[in-house]
């Protein structure tokens, strides 16, 4: 199976970091094949900032999104630029809902995860809020294994980063795990 | 909109896209304010080649080109030469200006001919993302200098000297109206001028060099570092270690090349 | 002193802070607004201090504070 | 032969001096080299008194980009150079393709690869010429083999560099440019000479990069009031940086206009080709050799042509195809390994055999050589 | 997958850095560029570790010229870059070529002409690797669509250089370089890896550039006791100046050593080629892209192939001119104008039909457009 | 047969193929004294670019490399740096060095890496056939200046200096012991050694520049005009005018980029 | 009808001037199509040098010369170099007989002219003997009319040196004529 | 002073003159015996005078004479 994720938001929130880190647990843990790719502004850093990873178990003809299965979104800018990019129907996307309000009622999947705000209270790092937003992710749609994304982030951190970012996808796991099992058990998100 | 952004720039080309406390924006203030002060705008022309600091030659209200990586002197020399009373401002970055750029740098300097260049100095390639650039100091990291840089920066100033050049100046963008003063007296020099602007560049040289991205501290740490001769006069020499002189360093009068070709044309043409 | 009236273009303000820094005075503070750029932009905080010595619009890099009197 | 012009006897670099001269041409920068050199020094000379400008640049990258900044000065601009200098000039073909910047780049081949062959005569650059430089575009290239036609095809090239905003090659060679001969210089008013398109709108309404509906914009000079954007990125009409479908109309476009015109630039002559099983196609000095063995052949009795062309870029494909449908096999001699052939046989489209003739050693071929081969072909 | 190699997610850019290394590159001097940055990043850092030695030099004129030096040194040397510094290294790329310099240069195409669209890919630059220099000579460019294969492309490429003594290209672009994948890193004793190869007779009878019965000469390094003579120019057997006959000699065999091994050196990659009525003929990133429509036409039902070009030049022609044998059409899809579409065109000698496909927005072509075209011409 | 020839050219290329009087063979026969006397055949490797100048590389029974029109200063470094015990000689032209080569001359003078540059000036492009030089005088009447040339000479040394060179020094070949000297301190200096050798081009500068063909004529103007700051000092200001200083004008030391560079190699495998 | 013209010797002597003022002579004034070139020696100026001028009635299809009909030699070198060129029955052979000595006996039409000392004695200067030379072969061989030579150093030369030229073309045709007149007159040159 | 023996090669030499300038004693003088490259080549004329100061040979730009003691 063929799957695809998008993350964007502003380069500054480690957007590409996300990319690395969910190709390296995929491919390197998961086992599976995959391809990363990302995109800058071209002069501005800490601009806008899109990150693709495609996940698959064969070999990955075209390394590029088409339609993203799972889309990540972090900035309002990037929800009004890559969402028309989503099957309304099958494509599942998170959002920082620290960051966007707003989403267009079309979307069928949408899961809210205050990412940016878990990571400035329980972690003191806003920078955070990425790993945040990928531990909830392995919770609600198994795209990456927790495990790899935890290996992941020890092969491609460093030093103290590397602890906050862990404790960041826990936290993250967490809030998805308790979505998952709200959801499962009937409550509107 | 700024009064003088209506005046003089492209605003429809705004925001700059430099990123936050860029001090590539200071330049693009100081020249409109530059320009509009002496009232030229309509002879004006702007160029630049790659780089974060070649940009600036696209915000002005006036026609410009933009060529490839380290060409814009040679450019500037044909627009020039086809009509002297045009005003031809050059902004080029230190990788454009002394790397890829510096055999027309030194020729154009040992022409004296007409133009003011204006070298945006931040001591590495901004645009690339922070490769070393000859301005970067001896022992600096980058992402092409990981175990640290083995020359000493490049002088652009003294360069320039001794290829010939008649009007020198260094200021940073922390020097905002010794700066613009500066501008508006290369501009108005009858020869090659050459105006070294150190300038901040939070995302990479702020990063890899001086360990910080705040702009606020690399504006100070340029207030500190970069002194006039009087102030330096002031320190011990052990003080004197790690700064950098700032001041309008020559203003010589040499033969123009550009006055003088088309002098030779006009002494043909009434020889004919 | 003329009263004096500082503009800042949430269009064109990066939040660089670089306004603040310049001002000997104290004129301005980041406001917790964010400017079309995304960043908190700064706010005029004490106009009555101001000198209108124009440092903090000369400091600007994005050309997006003016001071008018 | 018109009334009222002279006879003058040139070599080849100086007739294309000449013909720059009444072409309009009023800005030369360059950087020495052999066998182009004579052009350089024709132009120091006379440049100025026509009001004029030479300039001898540091090196041939500088000189190129000169220039494009000297064509939006509103002045017609050249230079002249050999493969090494050609080499460092790409990177301001580049240039003057994407700013649609007239200017006319006479490069007189000698032997290569690299310092090559500094005396001996080639067409070894050919493909350099039109794919030297990175990315996608078109250029105009012409091939003269006359001091006669080094005048009037620098005079064209000039012309299709203003008609077309792109820059124009000359591909000469040594023997060429070195050739002193007898060349016709018509009266200035009985030269054409065509001038770049000035815009029909007012400068408030004007884009850069607007074309008009022949697909090439107008274009005014720096400093005359229309506040012109000129950049070498991909760009939009307005100018400024462009990419998707914009980039790729402008991409579209700098190919588009020169290839969509190519039977409006291309130029070739014909000699017996109605009736020739045996086509020899050729260019540049090897034209006059290959002439000469066509002529001998028919006066042997066997059924040769000659199709010599003026045009090298766009390439004359319809021409070839044409004389390949009639043809049994084409002959292509060439003062290189065998590059235009290539082209030949892609345009022949298999329609008739298609025998290289390269020379290598540095000579031209003689005409017993390709009669040689027209009769080794007639078989 | 073989024992004892290790798998890493990589960049194409710094599979390239791995591949380098392992093939035993030991100097690099460059010039950064998008999209080739990575490139120089990575090697800033491993090859001081590795006893090798890095520069980022003043230009890319400079950085060519440098790895003929090092070269001549007796070290393994390769430089990266994109279209625009491309440009500027076309006259050492000539000077590697006549000095028979092994060396490797790696163009990550973008969007061109000129400066481009820096961000964007292209595959823009496919016959300026092959023509952008002056005169006649011949070299190999390679075109990597995996990170795996700029892993092992990269090693190839310094093999080929060894071998047969020619710069090659490494032709990547943008997508390839910056995409992350799995790369599969052999153990280094399974990676074969040529070296160039080294006199058979004693300094006193050798001369510089006399060559073996396989048309290659023995390269030993500076400094070594052998009184090397190594110049720019057309030389003889003893690397003096020649002319004529001496000189053809050499241009024929600069070309020969690479055209007559076409078949030694060039590789592509089949897919349901045997019975396919409409065959797509692609390379890079494209080739991607290209698969999964072939492979989804064929689920579909439409008799699709597909011939991947890994190796660009020399190029493939036999292997086009087979499949062109059976095809009804070939689809070229390019992220160019289409440039390998004219010699696809040329080798299949009018025996089908062939349909460029170009794209110059700045984007790879999606699956489904070469789909619809494949099936527009499985009519 | 001269018997340093035998001992140090390649004396199947003999005779030289200058103009008869040309001060190349001059160079020629400094250089081999002087790799002669310190005895370093087997070390040496020389380069050169394209020029008449350019050719002297070629004369010497080592292994040499010529590459294109103003680059062998890059070719120079890839050898040094692949071999630092090498001794690396660069004969080059004032037209290769300064105009076409003025980049990467700045460059490797500012890297300070261990090279010998032998800059001939003839002031004039000698095998292209007479064309103006960046170091041509002014005023001076060219196949290319047949006006005058605009701009004054460019003083080489003086840009060595302002891009970092360590050893500088001028003589003529109408001084050929102090060039045999300098050029022996060029080979033996740890860094950027460049002199720079006024020479006599009977064929060129000769006859378009200083009015004579005959190379006795034009030695003797050498050596009125070319004279030691010793000399110098005996002139009254008017006399100065128009003469030019030789000597060795500096010998610094500074790190040096090819020593560097492998120092840190040799560090971080040692950490390794 | 097409003949083909070639002088050779040192630079110095104004070899190339030679070449300038034949092609100018028939092609300006003699009313013909010419085509004419040179070739130096590389480095060495005032080395070897080799001038050719193809003058025909008819377009110039071919401008290089194929089987010299008239050949100027002006020294040993270039006569060991070039001579073989010449059809040995058809060919026309002028030396400058101060400089060149022996020639080889198959050569049928060889014109000895002491142009060298002709113009050292009688014109003081030696580079004058080119034009000597020049006078000779319109005096013996007709190729170009004497009034076009005279007319052809007025326009290419430069000041003093024209009236040298023109008195050398002078000594040169008086003494191919007087060799014509003997020849015709039966004696053995 | 030891008889001194000035080799003048015929094969090199262009007869340029400039041993003779060099020459302050004056041993040289220009012969009418023209070398292999077709110039008049100097003599050896007063050997007796010869100092072996080297001028002649260090100021011979084609290494065609060599002073031997
Ligand atoms: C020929 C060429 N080489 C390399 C590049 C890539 N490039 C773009 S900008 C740049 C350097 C920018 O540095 P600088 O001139 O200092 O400007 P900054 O961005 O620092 O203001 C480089 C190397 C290019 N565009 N063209
Ligand atoms: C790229 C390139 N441009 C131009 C030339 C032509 N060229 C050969 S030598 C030379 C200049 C020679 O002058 P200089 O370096 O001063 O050497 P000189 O002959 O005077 O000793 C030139 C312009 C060339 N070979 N390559
Ligand atoms: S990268 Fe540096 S120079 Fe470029 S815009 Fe950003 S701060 Fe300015
Ligand atoms: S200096 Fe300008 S950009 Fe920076 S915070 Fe102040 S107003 Fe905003
Ligand atoms: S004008 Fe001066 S005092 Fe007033 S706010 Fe700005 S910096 Fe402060
Ligand atoms: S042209 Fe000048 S520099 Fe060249 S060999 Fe002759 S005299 Fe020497
Ligand atoms: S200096 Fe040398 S070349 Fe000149 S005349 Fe004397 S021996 Fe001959
Ligand atoms: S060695 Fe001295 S004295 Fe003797 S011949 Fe030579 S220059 Fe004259
Ligand atoms: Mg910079
Ligand atoms: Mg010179």
């Amino acid at each position: 199976m063929r799957q695809e994720f998008v993350a964007a938001g502003f380069g500054s929130q480690g957007i590409i970091s996300m990319g690395i880190v969910v190709c390296t647990a995929a491919g390197l843990y998961d086992n599976k094949m995959v391809a990363q790719n990302q995109s800058n502004g071209p002069v501005a850093r800490g601009g806008a900032c899109r990150t693709e990873v495609v996940i698959s178990d064969a070999e990955i003809d075209y390394p590029r999104a088409l339609t993203p299965d799972i889309m990540i979104l972090m900035s309002e800018q990037a929800r009004d630029r890559y969402l028309s990019e989503v099957n309304p129907e099958q494509g599942q996307v998170l959002i920082d809902s620290t960051l966007v309000a707003a989403m267009p009622p079309q979307i069928k999947n949408v899961y809210r995860i205050p990412a940016t705000d878990i990571a400035e209270t329980k972690l003191g790092q806003r920078a955070a809020a990425g790993m945040v937003m990928l531990g909830a992710m392995a919770a609600l749609t198994g795209l990456v294994s927790y495990q790899g994304l935890q290996a992941a982030v020890r092969d491609t951190g460093e030093g103290d980063a590397t602890t906050v970012d862990l404790k960041a996808l826990e936290e993250g796991y967490a809030y998805g795990r308790t979505m998952l099992m709200a959801r499962e058990g009937g409550a509107i998100l | 909109m700024h009064s003088l952004a209506q005046r003089v720039l492209r605003t429809e080309q705004l925001p700059f896209t430099f990123c936050p406390g860029c001090g590539d924006g200071i330049v693009v203030q100081m020249t409109a304010r530059a320009i509009d002060e002496l009232g030229i705008l309509d002879r004006v022309c702007t160029l630049g080649g790659v780089g974060c600091s070649s940009w600036i030659a696209t915000y002005f209200n006036v026609d410009f080109m933009k060529v490839p990586h380290g060409r814009a002197l040679p450019a500037a020399m044909g627009l020039k030469l086809t009509n002297p009373e045009r005003k031809v401002l050059v902004f080029t970055g230190d990788g454009d200006c002394v790397a890829i750029g510096g055999n027309h740098f030194i020729h154009a300097a040992h022409r004296n001919i007409d133009l003011a260049v204006i070298m945006l100095n931040n001591q590495i390639y901004g645009m690339t993302g922070g490769q070393v650039a000859p301005t970067t100091p001896a022992g600096a990291i980058t992402v092409t200098s990981p175990y640290g840089k083995i020359e000493p920066p490049f002088d652009a100033c003294e360069l320039a000297r001794a290829a010939g050049a008649t009007f020198i100046s260094r200021w940073t963008t922390a020097h905002p109206w010794q700066l613009l003063n500066a501008i508006k007296k290369a501009i108005q020099h009858p020869g090659f001028a050459f105006v070294e602007v150190v300038s901040p560049c939070p995302a990479q040289s702020g990063l890899y060099i001086q360990g910080s991205s705040d702009p606020v501290q690399l504006v100070e740490w340029m207030q500190q570092n970069y002194i006039t001769q009087e102030e330096m006069d002031l320190l011990s020499p052990a003080e004197r270690e790690g700064r950098t002189l700032v001041g309008d360093f020559l203003a010589a009068i040499r033969p123009e090349f550009a006055a003088r070709t088309h002098e030779l044309i006009d002494r043909l043409k009434e020889e004919k | 002193m003329p009263a004096t009236s500082i503009n800042i273009d949430a269009n064109l303000c990066k939040g660089c802070k670089l306004c603040l820094l310049s001002c000997k005075e104290g004129v301005l503070t980041m406001s917790s607004q964010k400017g079309q750029q995304g960043y908190f932009i700064p706010e005029v905080a004490y106009p009555e201090r101001c000198t209108q010595c124009l440092r903090c619009e000369y400091f600007c890099p994005d050309m997006a504070i003016e001071v008018l009197s | 032969m018109a009334t009222g012009g002279t006879i003058k006897i040139m070599q080849g670099n100086e007739a294309c001096v000449e013909g720059a001269l009444a072409a309009g041409c009023r800005f030369y920068t360059g950087y020495p080299i052999e066998p182009a050199s004579e052009i350089a020094e024709g132009m120091a000379r006379q440049l100025p008194p026509a009001g004029g400008i030479f300039v001898q640049m540091e090196d041939e990258l500088a000189s190129v980009i000169a220039l494009v900044g000297a064509s939006w000065g509103g002045w017609k601009a050249m230079t002249a150079t050999s493969g090494p200098g050609f080499c460092l000039m790409q990177d301001g073909i580049g240039l003057a393709a994407i700013t649609e910047t007239p200017c006319v780049i006479v490069d007189v081949q000698r032997g290569g690869p690299a310092s090559g062959q500094s005396t001996a005569p080639s067409q070894g650059d050919v493909f350099q010429a039109r794919y030297g430089a990175n990315g996608d575009y078109s250029l105009i290239a012409l091939a003269p083999s006359t001091s006669q036609e080094m005048f009037e095809f620098t005079i064209k090239a000039f012309n299709l560099a203003e008609r077309y905003r792109v820059p124009v090659i000359v591909l000469a060679d040594e023997i060429v440019a070195h050739t002193r001969e007898r060349v016709y210089i018509p009266p200035a008013d009985q030269i054409a000479v065509v001038n770049r398109k000035q815009p029909a709108v007012p400068p408030a309404e004007f884009l850069t990069f607007k074309p008009d509906a022949d697909g090439i914009p107008p274009m005014p000079a720096f400093n005359t009031g229309y506040k012109l954007c000129v950049i070498s990125q991909v760009h939009n009409e307005k100018g400024f940086r462009a990419k998707g479908k914009e980039g790729a109309a402008l991409i579209r476009r700098l190919t588009d206009k020169i290839e969509k015109n190519a039977g409006a630039i291309c130029e070739v002559e014909e000699l017996y080709t109605e009736d020739a099983t045996t086509i020899v196609v050729c260019y540049g000095s090897v034209a006059r050799c290959a002439r000469r063995a066509v002529k001998d052949a028919r006066e042997q009795g066997w059924k040769a042509g000659l199709l010599k062309l003026n045009t090298l870029w766009p390439f004359p494909a319809k021409q070839v195809k044409a004389v390949a449908a009639r043809a049994q096999r084409i002959l292509v001699p060439e003062m290189n390994i065998g590059r235009i052939a290539l082209e030949v046989e892609r345009a022949s489209g298999g329609a008739c055999e298609v025998i290289p003739l390269p020379k290598l050693d540095g000579k031209c071929h003689i005409p017993a050589e390709i009669l040689a081969a027209i009769k080794g072909g007639c078989r």
